[in-house]
């Protein structure tokens, strides 16, 4: 008999016979007292030490002692969330896609049509920076720049019924969704001809036409107001998920757990996205979050979480297209993504940014670059050249200069329109 | 003719309502199986299910965003709050989500929503549950704050706040859902922004809203037997309030009172003094009066809550000075 | 050679020279690839097994067609989470303490002490329940009857720098921290030398000098006020946990998870107890919460929970005491507890009690009744005779009655005093 | 004397309190690393270390209820909220828990606890985080609640509101945090509820506070060309409110105009002048005047963000037809 301590575990569990009866829980097969008592001399099988030591945490006894019963693989940590786990487990993770995965499952003009969006972009948000530094643009203005993956890998399959909300650094939602640059220049500029009349400025741009819901300047407040979206949907009818994206600091905000509980317990059609760009304003996650897995947020409340590289657009392309079919035709409910990203530029044009070094942000724009990433791609896989991108991107910048400079000729919005649209004087006759 | 609670007639509008629309649905805290706290919703979770009467868990912020987010794509809530003193939870949303929205949006999104619940004190239940919100909300641009005393108030102006492509403020008040009361036919509508004169008068003006009101009948019956003949305001919108009304009257009567049960400063009739001296200071003969809620949190005790609300006797002899 | 499947396994982890790679890194120990492929022929040994099946996973293959790579306690929602506890993992777990632990636990004074407590805060809430059926008192008015096995389980242990807080459900913890029931009365009747000056009456008690920091009306909101608590003893170094009483319907207001995140970022010495007594007010917890293990709902935010039965006071005594010890010593930071209990009464004295049925109550009367079980306890185990715990009970009722009695007697407060105490008026001056 | 800037003050003055009571610490977004977002706490982590200079998450509801639990405990908590628009977002525990509890508990538990930070307009900022919240919280009984306009007021009122064992609302304004100003050092305390005057004059009062402030000192310059000697009100406390000075000031002057950028609608303007009214309106010549901010959410365009707000000239124009 090797002195493995087998035959003290089996007795601390009350003996042969009460073990049987425990272990039976664990499995339809027919497992008999003999075979247990068979173990005090002969050991327990490697078959049944998980079984066993799960007996032994229940029971409040010192594992530790005992560690030959977990196999590689199995840590006390896996087996105590594996005993607690009574009803639900949250099987949150991260999601990854290997570029063969990605070659041979993406369509090259996807590929392209999420490159052009992400230049589209980085070209009008550097181009609104510029205008900022001028003094053209007044109050908060945040720009999108280094998070550009994270909407294009999404706008390259949802559709046009799906509706989407965001914070105030929104400029990015309504490219992706096709409002004309000028509109978004003209408000930005507080022109006439703005997107929201020269009223609601940088930080709230909408687009009802193409269901972007804003453009919010509360923090947090964008969760519940897209758990609303996707609420009407169920309720209409329509088939159509609602994307609310929110940032790493507004996931500490109450609401977006009160959203959470309600969104699993009515099922409803959303994919919450947390733009994790690893600050909120000056605050680091780690400050900011006791529990810094954000993805798990989720889990207390019954929903499922996955992380995902927000650098790379086509995994985000690929991966969460099938999680957004399940929501669209399975009907699987809420579901959670932490996409990790990084912005370059300072919180808004006003951030000194000395919260992190200069050298963190150069790491970032040269290994993880989204556009970068991409563009690698599209050549290394001979969709384009080298020389085609180039052209591309002049394009775009004309595009974007074009369109800025037409919305700087435009003048100040009518004086008469103070007082429109406080409210809506249209009466709903029924 | 029969007379009908404020209670019921506030359950039979949301239902007519409801029947005509398919949009508008009903959420709030207990408002379904329970019936609502103060069974103003009872029997419509029997009637439209369980889709449109929707028991919300406690978390006023979540669902009062959730409702505004709604709204923003095509349904027209009515979200009940069981007092208005837990909005003060969503308030964020009421103003920053709902009210400006419309503004903000350059007239691209609107929010055809209704908050509504009790408003102001019940009986007993302290401070954190005897607040008015009345002067609050009707601070704000964009939202229309509604204030009704009676059951044609309540039915009137409740269609009209549903049928509104704005978000209302419909402040109720638990004291009154007992009181029972004929409806007027002939105000089956009401417009929002417009005061009623519920009693002609010619020698002062008392102005109230809401259970105020009661205390500005009483005022008024007290004074009568004195031979002063008062005129008595509903104000019954909040906001936009109805300058016209108030300045017509004062023109007449020439003196006027105005009564709330919420706290004076900065409250509803330091707005309509100011509203009244600003147009037809020279009409007044003597200085406007208000009478407030004391300024303190309210009381639990039967003799100080009691204290700490503004009583008809004392009014009568204010008015009778001035008179 | 079986055909387990396990040749195909092997190859689709992309050969045994991988795969041996792969399983090194769950072990210290040697494994070298001819092992590996050696289970091409001879099938995976069951010590490999769940290694395997975890690579499986991670890779994405459908691991429901190799159903014999899992063992008797293991399901595939194990694997999943063990697979994706990256940093933390949460051993939230349910307690329990058989009754020979408590009998050789715990000291038969404290027994008595808790039996005592609970008595009188029963007797108290059904003296209260009467008067207000008078009419001699107004507003609303909550009792705790059912619960009292949770506040006399944890004051039992509980030392006078410890602190308290929860909702308007507040009479027992004044009961229990020691307050004379005439103060009480006299609030809760509106009277003179009411312990709030009649101010605040049955929602709003408060025993300062006991650290009972109230009774507060708003649901949810003594969450972050508790925490403050904890934040101002940490701050002071004060040796104090900070008990913070909820509902399970409060559980799902956003504060709570605001606070839940502050006290594990900055390890605030506190134990929320969630008082789930299955309703919050007519809505079950089944209809308000997509998670029903409330205990789990700090798992997000890095809190660790335990169920207990608030039912059984002598294991809310002998569990809790160490979990507090663990706060209050060796600073384990915060601690969620859920603590399954029942009312008998309606939510507030006004709640006619549809939502649920009398049987329901009434079974709960009669099995899991907290003063019956401890009574039992006491008879059993000769601490008392029932004779003795009968004549305790008409001493406890008669304490009462003469408590409520004397209050009647007393006058309404002085008016003057309608004024006072709306502002603090003296200065700090240091 | 040398100048300094109003945020300087206000850093100055918690630095020096702090210095003064260990129990004192301040907490709030960004207050601490990364030195306020608007700067007001450069330096105060350096000094005072992570423990007194808290960085929150972004919770305000949560973090303002956990700084009045601790001031129930027996800290002396002064929380920075960036700007009082978040604040929307922690109201219920301001009210409900901190202005409240001294009351309800008898006198048991006080809140010694100061909120500030910068409120009303920025500068184009549009209108959510426009919001001017001076009428809304000198509503409220147990607030105390300080406007300053200068660095006088700023360091004065702010040593009263550390030292007050109430809860103060301290209303900053960003706009004016560059402005620099003398301090006078004859006031190095300034007692809560007293108003200042600023100007001396005779023939109108001019009440503000805050910001409305610079207009008003300007109105009062230009007026003065026009041979009018205006008197100039700071309010300095909006609650409680000072009616002893504005009393004082009209019975001089017997015409009175109040500028606030505030709505108009039971805005702190409808509050003075029905104090004015109820007091003294038999020394009134003419109607007294308000400027308030229009009654409409804060518009982007720098064209029309400017039109809703009050400004100088259309002030000076009606001041002159009543004069
Ligand atoms: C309720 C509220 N509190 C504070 C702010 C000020 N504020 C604006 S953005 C921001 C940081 C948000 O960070 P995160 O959620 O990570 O989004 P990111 O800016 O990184 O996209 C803060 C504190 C606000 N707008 N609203
Ligand atoms: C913010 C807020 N919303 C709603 C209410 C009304 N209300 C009082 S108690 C209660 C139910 C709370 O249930 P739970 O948390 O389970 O506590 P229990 O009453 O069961 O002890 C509700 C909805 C309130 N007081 N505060
Ligand atoms: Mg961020
Ligand atoms: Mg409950």
């Amino acid at each position: 008999m090797i002195d493995n301590g087998h035959a003290d575990i089996i007795s601390k569990l009350g003996g042969g016979k009460k073990l049987t009866a425990r272990l039976k829980s664990f499995t339809e097969e027919n497992i008999n007292e003999k075979t247990v008592y068979s173990w005090v001399q002969q050991g327990i099988p490697d078959r049944w030490k998980i079984a066993v030591a799960r007996c032994l945490l229940e029971d409040n006894i010192e594992i530790t002692h005992y560690k030959d019963l977990l196999p590689p693989g199995m840590t006390i940590d896996n087996l105590t969330a594996a005993n607690n786990s009574i009803k639900i487990f949250s099987d949150s993770k991260v999601l990854k896609a290997s570029e063969k995965e990605i070659i041979s499952n993406v369509d090259k003009n996807i590929v392209l049509n999420i490159y052009k969006l992400m230049l589209k972009i980085r070209r009008f948000e550097e181009k609104v920076g510029q205008l900022y530094s001028m003094g053209l643009i007044g109050g908060f203005c945040h720009l999108y720049i280094g998070q550009e993956g994270v909407i294009a890998g999404i706008e390259s399959f949802a559709g046009s019924e799906d509706c989407f909300i965001t914070g105030y650094r929104c400029h990015a939602h309504m490219v992706s969704r096709g409002e004309p640059l000028l509109n978004i220049f003209c408000e930005l500029l507080g022109k006439k001809g703005g997107s929201s009349m020269a009223k609601g400025g940088s930080m709230h741009l909408f687009k009802s036409d193409k269901k972007f819901f804003g453009g919010h300047g509360i923090v947090g407040a964008q969760v519940p107001l897209g758990t609303g979206i996707a609420f009407s949907n169920k309720y209409l009818n329509k088939k159509a998920v609602t994307f609310c994206f929110f940032g790493d600091g507004a996931v500490n905000q109450g609401q977006v757990y009160e959203a959470f509980n309600m969104a699993a317990l009515w099922q409803l059609p959303i994919i919450y996205i947390i733009e994790n760009n690893q600050y909120g304003m000056g605050t680091s996650v780690e400050r900011a979050s006791a529990m810094t897995e954000l993805f798990r947020r989720g889990e207390s409340f019954g929903i499922k979480g996955y992380e995902i590289d927000g650098m790379d657009p086509l995994a985000v392309h690929l991966l969460l297209k099938k999680i957004y079919n399940q929501v669209l035709n399975e009907k699987t409910g809420p579901i959670l993504i932490e996409a990790k990203t990084y912005r370059y530029r300072g919180h808004s044009m006003s951030d000194p940014g000395k919260y992190r070094t200069r050298q963190e942000i150069q790491q970032t724009r040269e290994n993880r670059d989204p556009i970068e990433r991409v563009k690698s791609f599209l050549i290394e896989n001979k969709i384009k050249s080298e020389d085609n991108l180039k052209k591309l991107d002049l394009f775009i910048k004309e595009e974007v200069l074009n369109a800025s400079e037409e919305a700087r000729d435009i003048g100040l919005p009518d004086e008469n329109t103070l007082f429109k649209d406080v409210y809506d004087i249209n009466e709903n006759i029924k | 003719m029969n007379s009908i609670s404020v209670r019921e007639i506030i359950r039979d509008t949301i239902a007519e309502e409801m029947r005509l629309d398919p949009k508008i649905f009903l959420l709030g805290e207990e408002v379904g199986e329970y019936q609502g706290a103060y069974k103003v919703s009872q029997g419509l979770l029997d009637e439209f299910g369980s889709k449109r009467v929707v028991d919300t868990p406690i978390t006023e912020a979540g669902f009062t965003g959730l409702a505004i987010g709604a709204a923003m794509n095509g349904l027209r809530p009515i979200v009940e709050f069981m007092t208005w003193n837990f909005a003060m939870q969503a308030i964020d949303h009421i103003i920053n989500s709902a009210a400006k929205t419309f503004y903000m949006s350059g007239g691209k999104i609107n929010i055809p929503i209704v908050f509504r619940g009790p408003n102001g004190i019940a009986s007993r239940v302290a401070a954190q549950h005897s607040q008015d919100y009345s002067s609050w909300y009707s601070h704000i641009p964009g939202l229309k704050v509604l204030s009704p005393y009676d059951v044609t108030d309540a039915s009137g102006l409740l269609k009209a706040a549903i049928k509104d492509n704005n978000p209302v403020i419909f402040l109720e008040h638990e004291l009154l859902y007992n009181e029972k009361f004929v409806l007027d036919s002939k105000e089956e509508t009401i417009s929002i922004g417009k005061a009623k004169v519920m009693k002609k008068g010619s020698d002062v003006t008392i102005i109230s809203y809401s259970r105020g009101l009661e205390i500005a009948i009483e005022t008024g019956k007290i004074l009568a037997q004195e031979n002063v003949d008062a005129e008595i305001l509903n104000l019954r919108t909040l906001k936009p309030i109805d300058k016209d009304t108030i300045i017509n009257s004062v023109k007449k009567t020439n003196k006027v009172v105005v009564i709330e049960e919420g706290w004076s400063q900065s409250g509803v009739a330091a707005e309509v003094i100011s509203i009244i001296v600003e147009n037809v200071f020279d009409y007044l003969d003597t200085e406007p009066l208000r009478f407030s809620g004391k300024d303190i949190p309210l009381p639990y005790a039967e003799n100080l809550e009691k204290l700490a609300l503004p009583s008809a006797n004392s009014i009568v002899k204010k008015c009778l000075e001035i008179c």
